[in-house]
């Protein structure tokens, strides 16, 4: 079995395509850097963008620099699994904090 | 079992069958570390994420205090170091053995030059009184809750520097055992799971710059 | 069986928040002990009938059975709907406060609660309320989380320090009822212990404004009144015997020796400081458990509590 | 005997292994001597050696609880004071959580049987596997310095603000309890990759013991779940050092926030606790009945889905806390959904029992209690996700019962079941039954009557954590003080006749309950590598119907390794009878 699964398990990336990745990241670093200092947008949006760049570096870092996109589906799927289980924890909790109503007293 | 290591090359424990097993089991088992690392910075994000929704007024004025151009720069300085650790791991699977140890070596002072700017942007704000909690004394912030912010960006940055000390210390083990002539394009798992460690690393930080440096 | 599960409960004071509860704990005793006992019935009937008679008992192939595990998935799923729409209606009658309520502030501190009314008077340990109105309590915490609990009424509430939490009942009868801390504060959390008194809406009227015009009386007298409201006497004896802090008998003008600072002797200046900055000064063999009692003690009460410390003589 | 083919696979040559009942070299045997053990990496000694940490805690932890029944036998002072009370109560919690229930399945008998039950050698990473173990003994050492240096009087709940202003010895405690995570963070690890990558040839996902679908589902919770208590206790920590302000409202931070996080993994904890206790059961219960267990899919997936279910319902915890009524409502909904998937394991056990077979030997008999005391807890925990009803009951004395139902009626006597099943394998000898028979009639009979008045007093409203009580509760106290000395005895019995069984036992042969279980394939005790061959399966884990033989196959030619765990699903076999 190691003969032909060598291929498999071991992908060689070449040097262009993580020079390109690394290069890709740089450029989306920059972008957001500008859209924050010197493009106004408004409230919920500036965020959104943020997180949505900084969401596609994560991706390319995944993908490319560790390897997922040729690895195996379940090593995927533990990277995803993780960030589910972080949204549910946030999105859970904030069930709670975001809808709190205080109790004024009234003397 | 006295012939149990018979046609076992000698980086492969006896209770694995063949390499790739190995390997496998290796890089699963650090896959599920980092589901473990995630979760643990999930827990500051979390913090993060409900004082913003609660005081989101404080997250923009206190985030002006931190320094975009070096928060910039650092980012830079760590997907370069993301470049130079894939690198590695290529010229690893190659036999360039001479590439492997070049690689490691610019990644592990990529990392220090990191650290030294985070030491800079630290102990600049010290001078202020910005320091964490009930130690805080900067007076230029109105907000009541301005100490709870830098806590929550001390906590944050300095769980992530302590993890890019923890991997210099790892590349470095790395370096020296590939000095050693350890690592091959047979073997070189050690290199591969800290290369994912690095990266995470990497990956925890492009969300930290965002959302703590540039918050307008 | 319903007189059994009724034991399990204290007689219920406060039908308008507790019924629902009472119902729903009929309920659910009465549907678990109906399918426990199917379930252990089967399991001894079982071992029984199909005892082992040999080693070489062949048993028969059973898998699985699809028809009868969706059965007894959907039943208790169906169940267990009951029971969450029939708690969620309890409780939004727990949360949703009736307009001509009876507001009470209650104040909860290490370990004791105050209660405030609305022409000022205060109460330490003791909430008097009118019977067949709606009362509401608005609670705040000086120090740790505390929790508010009338098993009659069953009503509980955790009581917080940087907010307001808030509980209501309506007592129908006149009598008393007991009140339980119940989360963990320290040291004398089981002493935590408070009373409601239920009072006829006119005994209620006269108490209040008995209450309300201050007592009058002496500043020892007014002291002695203050020592049990402001809870210091869950504490601190007045006949010598040991408590949490130090006794207060023979304490005027005694040397005292501190943990950390030069003895002094006890004069006003001390005793002063000791109520509102308690962890300045700790008596030798205690610990710093004392919070300050500035904002809830006005100069006047000050003095008036150092006039009856100093009546208290060895 | 036919041979055994598959569409699409590649045949592998195997013929029959039959374990030596008279084994001349045992795990026990090779590498003898204390230094040997201690720097072990074979799991087996591993998990003894867990084994005997855990059981050291129990003990620690029982005295502990003794000591306050003892004192609750009175209504006032009994004999300690109430600072006393206090830490021995939150010791006691903290140790039998962290130190006990947490480790105990997965850690010690885990250990010793999954990599038996894939037919591996060892598990993936054997060296990280002693790192969780001396991780675990610093966590302990941290602790006992707190023991000595001020104690702990938080509860094992930590809740800020009393927590952060507490004067014992928070920050020793926290520490040592974070240090602990990551020993369960390391074994989660271990375990989920063991379970992918080394399982024997034939071992499908369809063919895993129940066991090991019930430790799957463990491992994924700690490791999803552990990190999350290490950055709590971390903040905790820091809140102490600096003051950090984030969940004390005295520096503007919120006390509530602190619940959330603490209960994002304790609640999902006491599953790691329960569920392993899940896996013992359905291993048992089959071999007693000598059948094939009903509805494996159910019980494998409900594993899952309760260790899924298991994330979203922390906030039942906190229905009293002052969290939102949004919050509040979606967590009781939740609550009751993790209910269905434990109740239909529980039915499948009972239906399992249906025609078989059944031997009342003392580990089925431990199954028997389980099902009847861990459906009381069920119940109870339904009583208790009902909103209104757990207004009422939270934080009484009722809710200290649900969770010893659960806990102790559940995970406790799920691990005396594993125990008594696996000490033969363990130990090779055979512990004295009637001995234990009695045994398990004094804990049954002392769990209940410990238990059961707490149920009505804690209805009747007595606060859970109380030193001192009002009157009309002393009856109940009283006889649950009682029950708790008559569990402390059968606790004694039981350690009294094991530990006699190692030096005067009689042998035990490599499978005396007839399982079809693979474990059972080896030597009592096994071998120092588990088996001398490697094992091929064919049948599935409880193929009661079919021969022993065809549970004994390996393979023929590759004598030494030879494991090919991505051809597992493939392998099929073709049978070299004797």
């Amino acid at each position: 079995m190691s003969g032909n699964s060598h291929e498999n398990h071991h992908h060689v990336s070449t040097a262009g395509q993580l020079w390109a990745v690394g290069t890709a990241l740089l450029i989306l670093t920059i972008i957001t850097v500008v859209l924050a200092k010197f493009v106004t947008i408004p409230a919920p949006f500036d965020i959104i963008t943020a997180i949505s760049i900084a969401v596609v570096k994560a991706g390319l870092v995944a993908a490319f620099f560790m390897n997922l996109y040729w690895d195996t589906k379940f090593n995927a799927m533990l990277l995803l699994m993780a960030v589910a289980f972080f949204m549910l924890m946030v999105l859970i909790t904030l069930l709670d904090t975001l809808y709190r109503v205080d109790v004024v007293p009234s003397f | 079992m006295a012939n149990h290591s018979t046609s076992h090359p000698t980086h492969v424990q006896h209770h694995f069958v063949d390499a790739d097993q190995q390997f496998d089991s290796a890089k699963m088992g650090m896959w599920v570390f980092l589901v473990n690392e995630i979760l643990f910075f999930g827990g500051l994000f979390c913090a993060y994420i409900v004082y913003r929704s609660w005081y989101p007024e404080l997250f923009t004025e206190a985030a002006l205090e931190l320094n975009t151009f070096w928060g910039a720069v650092n980012t830079v300085v760590l997907i370069g170091s993301s470049l130079t650790v894939a690198m590695a791991i290529r010229s690893v699977q190659k036999d360039q053995i001479k590439g492997l140890k070049i690689n490691l070596l610019i990644t592990i002072a990529l990392a220090i030059v990191f650290m030294v700017i985070k030491g800079f942007e630290y102990s600049h704000k010290f001078h202020l009184g910005i320091f964490p909690g009930e130690f805080y004394t900067f007076e230029g912030l109105e907000h009541a809750k301005a100490p709870i912010f830098f806590s929550i960006y001390y906590m944050l940055t300095g769980v992530h520097a302590l993890h890019v000390l923890i991997g210099i210390g790892l590349i470095y083990w790395i370096y020296r055992r590939a000095v050693r002539g350890d690592f091959s394009s047979e073997y070189y798992t050690p290199v591969e799971i800290t290369g994912l460690y690095w990266h995470l690393v990497d990956l925890i930080w492009i969300f930290l710059f965002p959302l703590l440096y540039l918050i307008e | 069986m319903g007189s059994l599960f009724d034991f399990m409960l204290p007689e219920l004071k406060s039908p308008m928040t507790g019924a629902t509860t009472d119902a729903l704990m009929g309920f659910i005793h009465i549907v678990s002990f109906i399918i426990l006992a199917g379930v252990t019935i089967a399991m001894i009937y079982f071992a029984i009938k199909y005892r082992r008679r040999s080693e070489d008992d062949e048993t028969p192939l059973i898998t699985h059975n699809n028809k009868l595990e969706i059965t007894w998935s959907v039943i208790p799923l169906l169940l267990v709907f009951v029971v969450f729409g029939w708690g969620y209606k309890g409780w939004l009658n727990l949360k949703t406060v009736p307009d001509n309520a009876y507001e009470i502030h209650v104040s909860a501190y290490k370990w004791g609660w105050t209660f405030k009314y609305e022409n000022g008077a205060q109460v330490g340990n003791e909430v008097h309320v009118p019977a067949g109105r709606p009362i509401k309590l608005v609670m705040q915490s000086q120090d740790v989380l505390h929790s508010f609990f009338v098993p009659d009424y069953r009503i509980k509430q955790d009581v917080l320090p940087n907010r307001y939490t808030y509980v209501w009942f309506q007592a129908d009868e006149t009598g008393e009822s007991q009140v339980f801390c119940t989360e963990y504060c320290g040291t004398s959390h089981s002493n935590m212990l408070a009373k409601v008194i239920v009072h006829t809406e006119n005994d209620f009227e006269a108490w209040l404004e008995e209450q309300g015009t201050g007592g009058g009386g002496t500043p020892e007298e007014r002291g002695e009144q203050l020592v049990g409201l402001q809870g210091c006497a869950s504490c601190h004896s007045m006949d010598g015997s040991d408590g949490i802090g130090p006794t207060w008998q023979g304490l005027w003008g005694k040397e005292r020796n501190f943990e950390s600072a030069a003895s002094v002797s006890a004069d006003e200046n001390y005793i002063r400081e000791s109520i509102l900055n308690p962890s300045a000064k700790i008596v030798e063999g205690y610990q710093n458990q004392m919070v300050s009692y500035e904002g809830r003690l006005s100069d006047d009460d000050i003095s008036d509590i150092i006039a009856y410390i100093k009546t208290l003589e060895e | 005997m036919a041979t055994a083919e598959v569409s699409n696979t590649k045949t592998l040559k195997v013929k029959r292994f039959k374990p030596s009942e008279d084994p001349k070299s045992t795990f026990l045997t090779e590498e003898k001597g204390l230094w040997a053990w201690l720097t072990t990496v074979d799991h087996k000694k591993i998990g003894l050696m867990y084994l005997g940490s855990v059981t050291f805690f129990f003990l620690l932890g029982g005295i502990l609880a003794l000591l306050l029944r003892t004192e609750l036998l009175t209504p006032a002072k009994t004999f300690i004071e109430a600072d006393t009370y206090n830490q021995f109560f939150t010791l006691h919690g903290a140790i039998m959580v962290f130190f006990v229930l947490v480790p105990s399945i997965p850690a010690a008998l885990g250990n010793f049987v999954l990599p038996m039950q894939l037919g591996a050698k060892d598990v993936a990473f054997p060296r990280l596997n002693l790192a969780s173990f001396y991780i675990y003994v610093i966590g302990a050492i941290f602790t006992f310095i707190a023991l000595a240096n001020n104690g702990l009087d938080t509860g094992w709940t930590f809740y800020t603000p009393y927590s952060t202003d507490s004067s014992s010895s928070v920050i020793w405690v926290t520490l040592g309890v974070f240090i602990l995570g990551f020993s369960s963070i390391l074994t989660g690890t271990n375990f989920i990759t063991t379970i992918h990558k080394m399982r024997a040839p034939g071992i499908t996902w369809g063919k895993l013991p129940l066991n090991i679908w019930a430790l799957y589902a463990t491992s994924i919770i700690q490791v999803l779940a552990t990190p999350v208590l290490a950055i709590t206790l971390l903040l905790l920590t820091m809140e102490r050092f600096l003051g950090i302000g984030i969940f004390d409202p005295a520096m503007g931070g919120d006390p509530v926030l602190f619940q959330h996080f603490f209960w994002f993994y304790s609640h999902p904890a006491v599953y790691i606790m329960i569920v392993p206790g899940f896996g013992i059961i359905s291993e048992v219960i089959t071999t007693f009945s000598k059948k094939h267990i009903f509805g494996y899919w159910a019980i494998a997936l409900s594993s899952l889905a309760i260790a899924f279910i298991g994330f979203l319902v922390w906030g039942h915890h906190m229905f009293t806390s002052g969290q939102s009524a949004v919050a509040t409502t979606v967590f009781s909904f939740l609550t009751f959904l993790v209910g269905i998937p434990t109740g239909i394991k529980i039915l499948n056990w009972v239906a399992t029992l249906y025609k078989g077979s059944i031997e009342m030997k003392t580990p089925m008999l431990y199954v028997f209690i389980f099902l009847f005391l861990f459906s009381i807890g069920g119940f109870t925990g339904i009583m208790l996700g009902s909103l209104a009803a757990d207004i009422h009951l939270h934080d009484t004395y009722y809710v200290v019962a649900h969770f010893h139902y659960v806990m102790m009626g559940g995970t406790l006597i799920a691990l005396l079941a594993g125990l008594h099943y696996w000490w033969p394998k363990m130990t090779g000898k055979m512990y004295n039954e009637f001995q234990a028979k009695i045994g398990a009639a004094l804990i049954f009979i002392g769990f209940n009557m410990t238990f059961l008045p707490q149920f009505i007093m804690g209805s009747q409203g007595m606060p859970r954590r109380y030193y001192n009580y009002i009157d009309q509760f002393t009856i109940f106290h009283q006889t649950s003080t009682i029950g708790s000395y008559i569990l402390g005895v059968g606790f004694l019995l039981i350690a009294f006749y094991l530990l006699r069984s190692l030096f005067s036992g009689e042998k035990a042969g490599s499978n005396p309950w007839g399982s079809r279980g693979l474990e059972w394939q080896a030597t009592s005790p096994p071998d120092l590598h588990n088996f001398d061959h490697t094992p091929v399966i064919i049948n599935g884990p409880y193929d009661y119907h079919k021969p022993m033989e065809e549970f004994q196959l390996g393979l023929a030619d590759v004598h030494h390794n030879g494991h090919e765990p991505s051809h597992a699903a493939k392998a099929a076999a073709e049978e070299v009878t004797n």
